[in-house]
């Protein structure tokens, strides 16, 4: 067998080198050297991003059990992109006292759940795929439960790894009935052999709560806020954007290549989908806090409208959904980060804390106020145009009712969105929280952000880019 | 990129330099110089669309220019101005200049202030030169959003209420509009998303059966149709003076504009089947704000409701589907624009002195601020459509228009609707009355501030626009007529 | 005949710079540039008549002039407002009324109103409604008209109100604008009628006799009626309202809060003969057209003629007698333009009625002025403050007697001639109308003599200060008027205006001038026993018919009605429940989608209980359900 | 059923048999993840759940598609799976532990609504 086709997978090898580094380095260098672990740790996966971002030509490895094709280039270099903000982000709260001596798991950790979704991503098989789903769910609990000294982060751990391994469980029993109907583990043969016998259909649907649950759609979602809450922040973050991001990749290409002949049975299971999440998350977000429990709601409807691209099945949904993911990518990580840097100066994260922010941080709240508003969906920040191409991939095929509804539902958060602003730009406040400094990675995540938000609509080579690579039906 | 597009770039530029300014000095420099430049720009644009008409020139829009933005989308970023679109960049670029003017000592935070207002400028500007649906839709959000900081932070009153309702209100309009615009550009079958490309495709009578409604009452909440209009008063209340002025000048027009410009013009057919509908709400939107204005006591809400009702108008002369009604409609746009501008100002400008804006609470102003109380005697003529006020000639050619459709349902609508000049005077007269003639109310309005310079600036432009357009409405209104024409055409279909 | 123009725009500019200027030149400046300008114009008014009199007749007929004329505005290919300038022999008689009268009151003004705070504001604004009513006379289509008609009323408002801070003076002229802008709002439905079946707004076009032009409006019906009937009906709405017809007569009453002079010139002379000089100008329209409306034009002029000087009888108020005797008397005017017909003869109601207003914009204008100098004299409007005062006054006294001849028509005053004239064409209409209108015309004289006696003679009252004659300024103009008003009356005015713009000899009508000379006299006579001297003969009238007078006194509770409609129908029984509709229902409406869907997210709260456990139930629930779906659906 | 109880001996197991046992260990995962109190006894049950997922693959495996071996490896992977979920699930737990003194599931609601 020639196993130099396995050298194709550059992305995976490039990051597991780089893990395994880190691991190394971590373990044996002297304590002066480790002072540059997280320096070195950042540029070395900022090379990585790098070096991984041009689209190859599609191939297939291990007998098609790993089938590249380009646009997953595209999805993972957001997913890097994202880690390396969040990386960012979470720089200052590694270099705390208590947290120095963890920092080489950290990373070590959220690499590996990262790996798990290029796993994931490339998969052309369902073990391939199982098992790139574990590696990025089990770390991930590890990673919510990181803060061991903290009640609510062991709650959350405890939360986030029950109800993973619950869904996995369905979600595996399903994967067996597919196997059991077909024969065959493969992508491209089940394609074929999915015809959407009662027992398939079934077997569809176990398998498939277990990627909702991921997701986290409404009713599979009610783990979400409580781990959100509970996690440490960079985490969390990382949670709602990476781990969704790739999560709904997934989905909408094993819908497209795999359940490809039960379309008008996804169809309005999607439907129904969207609509409880948009309007369920955005019901509980309204009376939220608490605003990392705010964002998962905020999250849980966004992943809602998601849907709305992944529902077309058309290339033009599918590069709508990773135009969307790359704004709301930015978007997230910006409102996470303004939430991260104040939480570590002031322990605060109420939104009657936010009050009259905006008079002792204007920079932070200027950066928080247009990530709300590119969640919002407003122009001309970058959320305006993601939602506008979901949308009109959906009209195209003829959802009317379901964008109006997602479209109402937009008035409903664009309310709750506005009460942070208000929270930080109108309500007067005695005591607001002190001004905050944050270090250099911080800044270079919100510049980055920032930048995000503002170009990646108004450039419209971004979308084009994608559109290139993107497939459907 | 053509120099259309300089309206949006100039307040982008001016959001630069607010970036960069310093000091208060610096910052009115920006703002000063920038709204200075808009309205040269604005002059020379009508200046070169009328010459090059005058050559004979008959496309429907001129000064096109069209850049392909989002190709799997068709989008395009297209401009391009004909008669209504010029007359609403002098609209737009006067009251720009005079709200500048008009909050000139804006506090707190006057950068913040003049940032969100120059974005909001952006909108409205953008709004006017586009000819895609996608770029419209995407100016007019742009244009909502600053809407809830500025009177969040600097309103006054129930501010964060109001701020809140109206955003939301217009966020529900915008929801409409967006099923409506991508209906129409998927029903169209067109492969662009610009009007004029759309216009020439016929879409399926049974697809604008369901898109006209939607994206006439999406354009309509922004218009303050009944019984979408109540952002309005709770909004305009609370807002600072030159967000009112601009709000209730500029962004209210966006909402007929879009009206004519898309919903009519691309769906002619439900236009003339569903137009009753819309007819009667519009209609009961003329009589109904103005009869809610009279017993109101909030200066700025019996302006509001006099918007509802004057705006009113607009949508339905538009809906009267005839050239005449139509250009009605555009002068009434622009008549109102201007008027509830200066009597924004106005109001703003009082209330700064005076503290209250109850005109229970005032009374002999005329004697204290004799400037502010001719300026408001005649914003008020025109309001009630004094001849050589712009309010005269906007009313009359609606009126004129409407009357050409002959069967009964529009004649008595049209009847019920003149009714309102009668009701415009009796609360238009009774503010006067109450505010500015009889006994002085308030001991502490004995004594009050004369006009500023500024102030004056702001308020002395507008009246002379006023009176401009009043005067000699020969020259705009054909301008507008001639632009109407498309959609005359188009109806016939 | 361009030098026309200047008549119209040297007001205009009077105003602009006056109104521009306002505090920063002395009051004395503005007002002799107010007169000059005034001066100016009612010399090239003179020279117009003149001209145009003289040389404008082409086989006996004057022609119709338009030296000036520019599309203002363009409504459809049909429909467009021209501002120009019409000169025929009713607009010219107008001008010759109107600069004369303004020039008057601008001239008794200089001394009347020194003073007064505002008085440049006071000249700014005569000026610009001499401009607006010099306008209106000279449109040349029907919607130039109705825009200088608004902007009369609005110098009307503001003259009225000239004295801001007098709460009554504001209410009045509250009261006027918004109830003769109700009645431009049948004046302008009416246009909007007419215009859309003739296709014009143009007089010319209207009034040339061309049939094909009504060609599409016959058998067309609106609501039951023919659209004529709709149009003229409600054009003579709008001339009723400026008019002070019943039941629009209201707001002229309370418009003597104004200074005198203004009530002279625009609440006697010129603005509110306005709806006369309408139905006129639309007159050959009416005639053929809407002769039903034409009728009932005439009975609206009578029922408020004899309305208006009953009421006259028994008010105290100086100027309110003055005021209804001007009603009454435009009462006149819109009977003999309704019992005309059209013709040399058959015109002759026209004719009178034409003569009518010009004879009595003299004397009435007089007699405001006269009425003026009174009050500038004793400082208050109220008979009772009044009484002998002819010897302290006497240029007063007398001019004020020839006009008070003139009203009651006694021979050789001008109000003889033309009342006689009306008086003929009532008589040949039906007898009945002849003999109700001869009534009024007793009624005039003795209400007039009424006033007379009672503020030049009777009983003298204590004045704290000795009452004195007028100066100069305010004598002359006086004395000017008295003399057209014995003049007048010779005018040869059938060799100048008449309904078909040919010659016609008025010849007196022996029979009917002596029965109305007779009643006049009789009517005198009776005031003269009544108030001459102080007698109780009044007294015991009031009391006999004390309801007649109760009611009369409190001008048959006509404001009441008004009041009712406006204060408890229009501000408490829709306004009020309209605003509280808007607030609490659709508004709370809008509200409510937000409380709803608050209070929907406070009841799911409990989905989200925190147990791991319940959350893996709901989960698999939602299993289930979507494997229900998809086998439903399959 | 006759027939069924022939072939139950003649051919010692049928695939129904396994699946049912599967089924039946599913659920009892299932019903024990919802309504046991102890955090442990919860992980022991999501393990009869995933062992029961196994137990299928191989039976399918084994009687469907005798001829490959894709089932036998996915269970041998999906053990190795759940392996470490059960350890990293126990840390998790022994941390609960420490920080409540109690394995009870009802208490970790600290955050909810």
């Amino acid at each position: 067998m020639d196993y130099s086709s396995f050298l194709q997978m550059k992305e995976e090898f490039s990051l597991l080198a780089v893990m395994v580094f880190l691991l190394v380095y971590d373990i044996f260098a002297s304590e002066k050297a480790l002072r540059y672990f997280q320096p070195i740790a950042l540029v070395l996966f900022a090379a990585h991003t790098l070096l991984n971002c041009v689209p190859r030509e599609a191939f297939e490895v291990a007998g098609g059990m790993f089938q590249y094709v380009p646009m997953q280039t595209y999805v993972k270099t957001i997913l890097n992109v994202g880690t390396l903000i969040v990386l960012l982000q979470a720089h200052k709260f590694l270099n705390e006292d208590t947290n120095r001596i963890k920092r080489g798991e950290f990373y070590f950790l959220t690499f590996s759940t990262l790996l798990g979704m290029y796993f994931m991503i490339s998969a052309g098989n369902f073990l391939m795929f199982f098992i790139g789903l574990e590696t990025a769910s089990i770390p991930m609990a590890t990673l919510v439960a990181f803060d061991k000294y903290n009640k609510k982060s062991a709650e959350a751990g405890a939360k986030y790894i029950l109800s993973a391994v619950f869904a996995s469980s369905i979600s595996l029993f399903g994967m067996s009935l597919i196997y059991g109907t077909t024969g065959t583990l493969y992508f491209n043969d089940i394609a074929v052999l999915f015809t959407g016998t009662p027992l398939q259909l079934l077997a569809f649907v176990l398998f498939s709560v277990g990627l909702f649950f991921k997701i986290s759609l409404v009713p599979f979602h009610l783990w979400t806020p409580d781990v959100y809450e509970g996690a440490q922040t960079n985490i969390t973050s990382y949670l709602s954007v990476i781990s969704k991001g790739a999560a709904v990749f997934v989905l909408f290409t094993l819908l497209v290549k795999v359940f490809v002949h039960i379309i008008a049975d996804w169809q309005p299971i999607l439907y129904g989908l969207a609509v409880v999440s948009i309007t369920v998350a955005n019901l509980f977000a309204i009376r939220q806090q608490n605003l990392k429990r705010f964002l998962a709601f905020s999250s849980i409807s966004q992943a809602g409208y998601i849907l709305l691209a992944i529902i077309s099945g058309t290339a033009l949904g599918m590069a709508s959904l990773v135009y969307f993911v790359l704004v709301y990518m930015f978007s997230n990580l910006a409102a996470f980060g303004v939430i991260s840097v104040i939480e570590q100066k002031s322990k605060k994260i109420l939104m009657s804390d936010y009050n009259g922010l905006y008079q002792t941080n204007p920079k932070l709240s200027f950066v928080m106020m247009i990530a709300l508003f590119s969640l919002a969906g407003i122009p001309p920040f970058a959320g305006f145009f993601s939602k506008f191409f979901i949308f009109s991939a959906a009209v195209q095929q003829g959802f009317y009712v379901l964008v109006f509804i997602a479209l109402l539902n937009t008035i409903i958060s664009l309310y709750y969105y506005l009460l942070v602003v208000k929270a930080m730009f109108i309500n007067a406040n005695e005591t607001p929280i002190e001004t905050v400094t944050s270090d250099v990675p911080a800044k270079i995540s919100f510049v980055l952000c920032t930048v995000g938000i503002l170009v990646v609509g108004l450039i419209s080579t971004i979308y084009s880019q994608i559109a290139v690579f993107s497939f459907g039906i | 990129m053509n120099f259309l597009s300089l309206f949006v770039l100039i307040p982008a530029l001016m959001m630069m330099g607010l970036f960069v300014s310093k000091n208060r000095k610096q910052i009115q420099f920006v703002m000063a110089t920038g709204a200075i430049l808009l309205v040269i720009m604005s002059a020379a644009v009508t200046y070169m669309y009328l010459t090059e008409r005058a050559a004979g020139n008959l496309a429907t829009m001129l000064f096109t220019a069209d850049t392909v933005w989002y190709a799997p989308f068709n989008i395009h970023y297209s401009v391009g101005i004909d008669g209504i679109s010029v007359a609403m960049l002098l609209l737009s670029s006067i009251i720009v200049f005079t709200g500048v003017f008009a909050s000139w000592k804006i506090d707190p935070l006057p950068k913040e202030f003049f940032l969100w207002y120059s974005l909001l400028s952006i909108g409205v500007y953008g709004f006017f030169i586009s000819v895609d649906l996608f770029t419209m839709f995407m100016y007019y959000e742009i244009a909502l959003i600053p809407m809830y900081l500025l009177i969040g932070v600097w309103g006054s009153g129930k501010k964060e209420y109001g701020a809140m309702k109206l955003t939301l209100m217009l966020m529900g309009g915008s929801a409409l509009l967006l099923v409506g615009i991508l209906g129409i550009y998927y029903q169209s079958g067109a492969t662009s998303m610009n009007i004029l490309e759309i216009c020439k495709t016929n879409i399926p009578i049974q697809a604008q059966y369901y898109l006209f409604p939607l994206t006439f009452m999406g354009f309509g909440v922004l218009g303050a149709m009944f019984p979408f209009h109540t952002w309005s008063p709770d909004g305009h209340a609370s807002a600072p003076t030159a967000v009112s002025m601009l709000h209730a000048g500029v962004l209210m027009k966006l909402g007929g504009y879009g009206c004519f410009r898309v919903a009519i013009y691309l769906m002619p057919q439900a236009a003339h089947e569903l137009s009753w509908i819309f007819l009667i709400l519009t209609g009961i939107s003329v009589v109904y704000g103005a009869f809610s204005a009279i017993v109101q006591t909030d200066l700025k809400y019996i302006n509001a409701y006099s918007s509802v009702s004057h705006c009113g108008l607009v949508l339905f002369a538009i809906l009267m589907l005839n050239q005449t009604a139509m250009t009605g409609a555009v002068m009434q746009m622009l008549s109102h624009g201007l008027m509830t501008a200066l009597f924004f100002a106005l109001i703003g400008m009082i209330y700064g002195r005076t503290h209250t804006r109850l005109i229970t609470e005032m009374g002999g102003l005329m004697k204290i601020i004799p400037f502010f109380g001719v300026s408001y005697v005649i914003a008020g003529l025109a309001s009630l459509g004094l001849p050589s006020l712009s309010g005269f000639v906007a009313e009359m050619t609606i009126f004129v228009g409407s009357f050409q459709e002959t069967d009964t349902f529009h004649r008595v609508l049209t009847i019920v609707a003149c009714t309102s000049i009668v009701i415009t005077a009796v609360y238009i007269l009774r503010v006067v009355g109450k505010i500015l003639y009889g006994a002085v109310q308030d001991k502490h309005h004995e004594h009050l501030d004369p006009a500023t310079w500024y102030e004056r600036l702001s308020v002395v432009t507008l009246i002379v626009a006023i009176f401009a357009v009043g005067s000699a409405p020969f020259w705009i209104s054909s301008m507008i007529s001639d632009s109407v024409m498309p959609v005359i055409t188009q109806l016939a279909k | 005949m361009q030098y026309t123009l200047l008549i119209v725009l040297l007001p205009l500019i009077s105003f602009i710079v006056l109104g521009l200027m306002d505090s920063k030149w002395k009051p004395q400046v503005a007002g002799i540039i107010g007169a000059t300008v005034l001066g100016i114009i009612t010399l090239l008014s003179y020279i117009t008549a003149f001209e145009y009199f003289s040389f404008h007749k082409i086989n006996g007929v004057y022609e119709k002039l338009i030296p000036m004329h520019v599309e203002w505005i363009r409504f459809t290919q049909y429909l467009h407002i021209d501002l120009g300038i019409l000169l025929d022999p009713i607009s010219v008689m107008m001008l010759v009324v109107i600069t004369t009268v303004s020039l008057m009151v601008n001239i008794y003004s200089l001394s009347y109103m020194h003073g007064e705070k505002g008085f440049q504001r006071y000249y700014a604004f005569l000026s610009l409604f001499t401009f607006s009513m010099l306008g209106l006379v000279v449109a040349t289509n029907i919607f130039q008209m109705y825009l200088f008609w608004e902007l009369v009323g609005v110098s009307s408002y503001l003259l009225i109100g000239f004295y801001y801070t007098k709460p009554s003076a504001v209410a009045a002229s509250k009261k006027a604008f918004i109830v003769t802008r109700f009645a431009d709002l049948g004046f302008l439905v009416g246009i909007l009628f007419l215009s859309f079946y003739t296709k014009t707004f143009d007089f010319g076009v209207l009034t040339s006799g061309n049939a094909s032009v009504f060609a599409s409006t016959t058998g067309v019906s609106f609501m039951g009626l023919s659209v004529m009937s709709w149009a003229m009906g409600l054009i003579f709405i709008g001339g009723a309202g400026k008019s002070a017809m019943f039941p629009l007569h209201i707001w002229l009453p309370d418009a003597m809060e104004g200074p005198t002079p203004v009530s002279a010139l625009i609440h006697a002379a010129t603005m509110v003969v306005a709806g006369v000089y309408l139905v006129a100008r639309l007159f050959p329209v009416y005639e053929v057209y809407a002769p039903d409306v034409l009728h009932g034009i005439a009975y609206v002029g009578a029922f408020t003629s004899l309305f208006a000087a009953v009421i006259a009888c028994v008010q105290t108020d100086i100027k309110r007698v003055l005021a209804f005797s001007t009603i009454s008397q435009i009462g006149f005017m819109m009977v003999a333009l309704g019992v005309s017909g059209y013709g040399s003869h058959e015109g002759l109601g026209y004719m009178a009625s034409m003569f009518h207003l010009f004879t009595h914009a003299m004397f009435k204008a007089l007699l405001f002025l006269g009425a003026g100098s009174v009050i500038h004299a004793v400082h208050s409007n109220e008979m009772n403050h009044m009484g002998g005062l002819r010897k302290y006054m006497p240029i007063t006294n007398w001019t004020f007697l020839i006009a008070c001849l003139a009203i009651a028509g006694i021979p050789p005053f001008s109000g003889f001639f033309s009342k006689d004239e009306i008086l003929s064409a009532c008589y040949e209409f039906s007898p009945y109308m002849g003999g109700v209108m001869t009534f009024i015309a007793g009624l005039t004289a003795f209400y007039m003599f009424r006033l007379y006696f009672n503020i030049f003679w009777g009983k003298e009252h204590k004045h704290a200060h000795t009452p004195h004659e007028s100066p100069f300024a305010m004598a002359f103009p006086l004395v000017f008027l008295a003399c057209v008003t014995v003049v007048a009356g010779f005018i040869p005015f059938g060799h100048f205006v008449t309904s078909d713009l040919a010659n016609y000899d008025i010849h007196l009508d022996y029979t009917v001038a002596g029965i109305s000379v007779g009643v006049a006299i009789l009517s005198i006579a009776l005031a003269t026993i009544m108030y001459r001297k102080e007698s109780e003969v009044p007294k015991k009238l009031a009391t006999t018919f004390a309801g007649l007078h109760k009611a009369a006194s409190s001008r048959f509770y006509v404001d009441e009605v008004y009041i009712f409609i406006t204060k408890k129908i229009i501000f408490n029984l829709i306004s009020t429940p309209i605003a509280w509709f808007d607030r609490h229902i659709i508004d709370a409406t809008m509200d409510g989608f937000g409380g709803v869907t608050q209070w929907t997210s406070s009841r799911i709260k409990s989905f989200q209980s925190g147990q791991v456990q319940q959350y893996a139930y709901v989960f698999l629930l939602g299993t289930l359900f979507i494997a229900a779906l998809v086998y439903f659906i399959h | 059923m006759g027939d069924l109880f022939i072939n139950f001996f003649s051919n010692p197991v049928p695939m129904e048999a396994y699946l049912g046992v599967s089924l039946i260990m599913f659920f009892a995962g299932v019903y024990g993840f919802l309504s046991r109190k102890s955090l442990l006894m919860i992980l022991v049950s999501i393990e009869l759940m995933l062992n029961a997922a196994d137990i299928n693959f191989v039976v399918f495996n084994r009687y469907l598609y005798p001829g490959q071996m894709e089932g036998f490896f996915f269970t041998l992977f999906a053990i190795a799976i759940a392996a470490c979920e059960t350890a990293v699930a126990i840390a998790i737990i022994i941390n609960i532990y420490r920080n409540l003194t109690s394995v009870e599931v009802g208490e970790l609601d600290e955050m909810k609504e």
